[in-house]
């Protein structure tokens, strides 16, 4: 740094005017979708029917967004607020059952709030209900 | 007058100015939407820009748990946008507070002080689920007209 | 014989009453507790005799009948003495504003949050707390609950100099009076303002365009973190201490997590602090990236921010790819970390820092060759070395200033020890230098990330770690993007933590910025604010009044500025006082 | 007289003015944003924007001084649109042309900058009064260099008409070169006046929020930002009349296509330097006006002086 480089002004002017003629790096996004890396923590899947209400990813999750239910001997209901959720994946590390999935969607954005509560739960009898979608 | 509504409404859907506002966040929400404006995501095609004051913003973008020493302030800035102005919250702390619920300098969400018209979860929302916010917001308004 | 031991043998030969209870808890550590009588001469031996020239930072615990305070010292060399006293709870202590002037911000935090009586504090803004927050609440104590503020949405406005009550209540005075002097006009800047990316308020005292004192007012980011980690177990008090910040969430949370290691005593494999290392360096380089674009943003150059931003993309997608997430990786847990660095990841990584490095290489080039560029940024902030010692600046802002203060190479943590780096300094004791400092910082981040990534050893990643950690206490020391970021944890063997103490970087640079305005001019404030990087949500507290004329500063009600104001423009002709006030409803 | 209000308010006047502003500051931002490499805003961007303005609720504050807030983005844009009569757009002849005009455009160029000052100062808010000094400080710094830039080729021509100035240079080709220097410095001055980034310094984003604009909202907004994008084309095109007088004689078609070209490389031009600079301070601007511009503007008028007393008999 000791030596004075010859300072001119405008010295971006060559590197900007270059990419005039380079394609913008914009992704066109709302109209081609963009997917994240295939690990990125999104939106959290839970399969009811593998849950045993051990209550651990109650105890553990740092924004209280999960809430288990029991409705039956053996079937529970998972309740997880997307809105209270921080992404962390710390409950699908706890759960003993893996009962916890996470999935790479992120585009959860919502008008209402009350439609970022989503719910899952086993009816008694039916092995998989699709989960009520939000 | 039909028509002039309708170019009107035409042209607040194609020109949302938006005015940042942090409300005690702890800036990763903040630096997200600051890098919708970037080159890769660049909200400009939507006529989105970043505007100083509330006197030219359209759109309130909030980010943040709301802490008592700001909530003041967030009700001022609210109070002096012009009318038709619309408040998204982005993240998860400014939807519920996230892991701030709960701590006693913080009252959770920007729907605890002002109307909140769209939310946008995640810790942080990545710019594509912001752009993905305001869209569905613009949608949602379209319909509404 | 590490100089550790010598300085526990000169300690115990001058104090006969410390004999043996000077702990060595680990290489760089020393503890030793003493009564409060004999607390100013050992203080005082240290400072002078034992060369502990930075205070780190002074905690505050609430120890049933009486408070007890730690006094974190460290030498340039990284060996940090901690100094534990206690007194009874309404037992004045004396300020040691006069060995470190930047002592005053964490005394006036002990003052707020804890109800400590300090003499020979300057008066001043409240702090961290709101101005709103009723006087005789003190949040970290333990017998105090939140059930006080229910009474009105914020708890009753009363107190003797609530100052500025804000809200609706306000009533809406001529917004352009002067506090400090005749014709000057106070301005102010914040919480809301562009240049600043997180909330807080500047009043600028303006003698035309001069600036003539700044007030910073901050604390709109304070959420009360050190009393929710209190409230939840260790596991939960992971993802909320990564929160504390958005831009240098792994460094909190690596400090957090090797505090809480220590206590337990776990030895963390090998491969598990080389992929601490690399994320840390991952996360140096967006951080240093992002501040090249705000400062550019600051001095109106926009397309240094959108390029530079534009290169930061690779990055993020590089740490979305290995550790989840953008921000906020939840990488580190106790006993490890999360997820692996699988081989086909890193010729993808050494690829991505490669076209980096070019990149960066051309941003030198413009730092050193582009006019306006070097006009905006030389002579602007300046702090000099012996300003940087004394007000305890850190990290690129000390460094600027010829200041080799670096914790990975002074305190060395996770895998610095064996990662070859120089520590970057520069002369130029100004904005200018903080930037070529950054930029070279990149540079050495670079070499180091792609060092670690080749020859990073096998072997698992993680160790078991207990849910309840046993008693003790620990100090850790991380090298922040911003500066040196110390926590201090205690344990009592239950599921919760029983205190952490977070002291952000951006505090200890805030009481340089004061130095650095003065008598600089309006346009330069957001660029000198922008320059120590500030991470306001890391701090969410530091107050520092300066007054060139140091006119003691009066704390004055709403109503006094009124009047005052009114009289003021009497004097100049001009009778505000019939002037009709909208009464608000 | 048909013809004259034709002229008045459609062509060459006000609907042209307010479309070919729009239309340059639409190819302003596209240029300025593929310079930064990203796509930048659609073609009806500056349209949609001004159409919304004007449909919003504008808040005038309650301390402000209500005449003086309302009407200064009114006088900003008339004292625009008027300057337009006076200016040569393509061939030799502007619509209005009288000894003198040359000195009303340069002033009534100045207005739009004393409106600022005044709605600035009138909207009583901290951020918009200290906007406004600032502006005024930077009107003496780049204002005397453009007058007396302009004036050169004036005494070249040894007329204060612009329409003779241009039959002049028509007559005499090749002219017109001795004035490039000229021509830098009205340039540097144009991004003074037209308060584009290296000297937007009384509406700087991150210093003062938005200057003398803090206040404004809705329907007076739109005026002052349409005012700002109508300046940039007289000035312009008073550039491209004064400094490039080249081509008068084309046929009306191909002049109007040449007089285009040469306004929006001028358009071009600012947009680069507000893409490659940084903002200066306010004394820096200062500074750098008076110790380079200025000398060099009077330079050109010496260099001209001596063109007319030795060269061209």
């Amino acid at each position: 740094m000791s030596k004075k480089p010859w300072i001119h002004p405008g010295k971006m002017i060559e590197f900007v005017l270059q990419s005039l003629f380079k394609k913008p790096a914009t992704v066109n996004y709302p109209f081609e979708k963009m997917k994240m890396p295939e690990k990125f923590r999104g939106k959290l899947i839970v399969h009811p029917e593998k849950c045993i209400g051990c209550l651990i990813c109650m105890k553990d999750c740092p924004a209280k967004a999960i809430t288990i239910k029991k409705i039956g001997d053996k079937q529970f209901e998972a309740e997880i607020d997307l809105g209270k959720c921080v992404y962390c994946g710390q409950c699908v590390d706890s759960c003993p059952k893996k009962a916890i999935e996470i999935t790479p969607e992120f585009e959860l954005a919502q008008i209402d709030r009350n439609k970022l509560k989503v719910s899952y739960n086993a009816k008694p009898g039916s092995p998989d209900s699709a989960p009520d979608k939000a | 007058m039909k028509v002039i509504d309708k170019i009107v409404h035409w042209a607040r859907l194609k020109s949302p100015w938006i005015l940042h506002f942090n409300t005690g966040a702890c800036n990763a929400c903040d630096i997200e939407i600051i890098a919708a404006l970037t080159p890769r995501f660049d909200v400009e095609r939507f006529g989105v820009q970043l505007k100083a004051t509330p006197r030219h913003a359209d759109i309130l973008v909030c980010s943040g748990p709301v802490t008592r020493q700001i909530r003041d302030r967030l009700i001022r800035i609210y109070e002096q946008m012009p009318e038709p102005k619309f408040v998204v919250a982005v993240g998860t702390c400014a939807t519920s507070g996230g892991v701030f619920q709960g701590l006693y300098n913080v009252l959770g969400g920007i729907d605890q002080a002002i109307p909140v018209n769209a939310y946008i979860p995640g810790c942080p929302a990545s710019p594509m689920a912001i752009i993905d916010g305001v869209v569905k917001l613009l949608k949602s308004l379209e319909e509404s007209e | 014989m590490t100089d550790a031991e010598t300085i526990k043998q000169k300690l115990e030969a001058k104090f006969n009453y410390l004999k043996g209870s000077v702990r060595l808890q680990r290489e760089k550590r020393l503890w030793l507790e003493t009564a409060y009588d004999k607390f100013a001469e050992l203080f005082d031996f240290a400072v002078k005799e034992l060369g502990f020239s930075f205070l780190c930072t002074i905690t505050g615990l609430d120890e049933g009948e009486n408070l007890g305070y730690i006094y974190h010292l460290a030498q340039p060399g990284g060996i940090v003495l901690n100094i534990k006293t206690r007194t009874k709870k309404n037992e004045p202590i004396k300020s040691i504003t006069a060995y470190f002037p930047s002592g005053n911000i964490y005394e006036r935090e002990l003052v707020d949050l804890l109800g400590a009586k300090v003499e020979g504090l300057i008066e001043g803004l409240r702090y961290p707390l709101p101005d709103d927050w009723p006087r005789d609440q003190y949040p970290l104590r333990k017998d105090w609950d939140a059930k006080v503020l229910e009474k009105g949405s914020y708890g009753e406005m009363h107190g003797e100099n609530v100052q500025m009550p804000i809200g609706p209540k306000q009533i809406k005075g001529p917004t352009s009076f002067s506090i400090a002097h005749k014709n000057d006009v106070t301005l102010p800047i914040g919480p809301q303002h562009p240049a600043l990316k997180e909330p807080e308020s500047f009043s600028v005292a303006l003698r035309g365009e001069k600036i003539a004192g700044v007030e910073l007012r901050l604390g709109y980011n304070h959420r009360g973190i050190e009393k929710g980690c209190e409230q939840r177990s260790y596991i939960q008090d992971i993802y909320l201490i990564e929160r504390i910040c958005g831009i240098c969430s792994h460094s909190h949370s690596t400090a957090y997590v090797s505090a809480v290691e220590e206590i337990a005593g776990l030895e963390i494999p090998k491969r598990a602090s080389y992929i601490r290392t690399i994320i840390a360096e991952l996360e140096r380089i967006h951080s240093h990236l992002l501040w090249l674009g705000v400062a550019g943003h600051e001095i109106g150059f926009d397309t240094l921010l959108m390029y530079s931003w534009r290169d930061r993309e690779a990055i993020m997608d590089i740490l979305a790819m290995l550790t989840g997430n953008r921000v906020n990786y939840g990488i580190n847990q106790i006993g490890g970390v999360r997820r692996d660095i699988t081989p086909d990841q890193v010729p993808q990584i050494i690829k991505v820092i490669e076209t980096l490095e070019e990149q960066t290489k051309y941003y030198i080039q413009l730092a050193l060759e582009e006019v306006t560029l070097i006009q905006r940024l030389s002579g602007v902030g300046v702090l000099s070395k012996e300003d940087v010692l004394r007000l305890g600046a850190v990290g690129p802002t000390a460094r600027a200033s010829s200041v080799p203060r670096d914790t990975r190479k002074d305190d060395p943590y996770a895998a610095y020890a064996e990662m070859p780096f120089k520590v970057i300094t520069d002369d130029h004791n100004d904005v200018y230098g903080r930037t070529i400092v950054r930029l070279g910082e990149l540079m050495e981040s670079y070499s180091m990330t792609k060092h670690a990534l080749i020859n990073m050893p096998d072997g698992p990643i993680s160790v078991k770690a207990p849910r309840k950690i046993p008693a003790g206490e620990a100090v850790s020391r991380y090298e922040a993007p911003r500066g040196e970021d110390v926590h201090y944890i205690k344990s009592n063997g239950t599921e919760n933590p029983e205190r952490v103490k977070v002291r952000a970087p951006t505090l200890a640079n805030t009481q340089a910025v004061s130095k650095m305005l003065e008598d600089r001019y309006l346009a330069d404030l957001p660029i000198v604010v922008a320059a120590i990087d500030p991470c306001f949500s890391c701090t969410d507290r530091s107050i520092s009044i300066i007054n060139l004329e140091n006119e003691h500063e009066k704390v004055m009600t709403w109503k006094d500025l009124r009047d005052y104001s009114v009289e003021w423009y009497k004097k100049q002709g001009v009778d505000f006082s019939k002037m009709k006030r909208r009464q608000f409803p | 007289m048909g013809y004259a209000l034709f002229n008045i308010f459609i062509f060459p006047g006000f609907l042209f003015l307010g479309v070919i502003s729009l239309v340059a500051e639409y190819f302003d931002r596209k240029l300025y944003a593929r310079l930064q490499n990203r796509v930048g805003p659609p073609w009806f961007q500056p349209l949609a924007d001004f159409i919304k303005l004007l449909g919003k609720e504008d808040v005038v504050p309650e301390e402000a001084d209500k005449k003086m807030f309302n009407l200064s983005p009114v006088f900003a844009l008339t004292a625009v649109m008027t300057a337009f009569f006076y200016i040569p757009l393509w061939g030799a002849q502007a619509i209005f042309s009288f000894n003198g005009d040359l000195i009303v455009v340069l002033y009534l160029l100045t207005i739009p900058t004393l409106t600022f000052f005044l709605g600035g100062w009138y909207s009583r808010s901290l951020f918009s009064t200290i906007g406004a000094v600032r502006s005024i400080t930077q009107l003496f710094a780049y204002e005397i260099p453009l007058f007396v830039s302009i004036l050169a080729p004036a005494m070249l021509a040894n007329t204060w008409s612009l329409s003779e100035m241009a039959a002049y240079y028509n007559s005499h080709p090749w002219f017109w070169l001795a004035n490039l220097i000229g021509f830098g410095v009205a340039l540097i001055s144009l991004l003074g006046k037209l308060e584009r980034v290296p000297f937007d310094i009384p509406e700087a984003e991150t210093e003062i929020v938005a200057g003398s604009f803090t206040e404004y909202s809705g329907r007076l907004l739109a005026y002052f930002r349409m005012a700002i994008d109508m300046e940039a084309i007289v000035g312009a095109s008073l550039l491209a009349a004064v400094f490039l007088p080249f081509g008068l004689g084309l046929s009306p078609v191909l002049g109007f296509i040449l007089y285009l070209i040469k306004i929006f490389a001028i358009i071009a031009l600012l947009a680069l330097f507000r893409t490659v600079f940084a903002r200066l301070r306010i004394d820096q601007m200062v500074e750098f006006c008076w110790k380079y511009i200025a000398p060099i503007a009077f330079f050109q008028v010496l260099l001209d002086l001596v063109l007319k007393a030795f060269v061209i008999r």
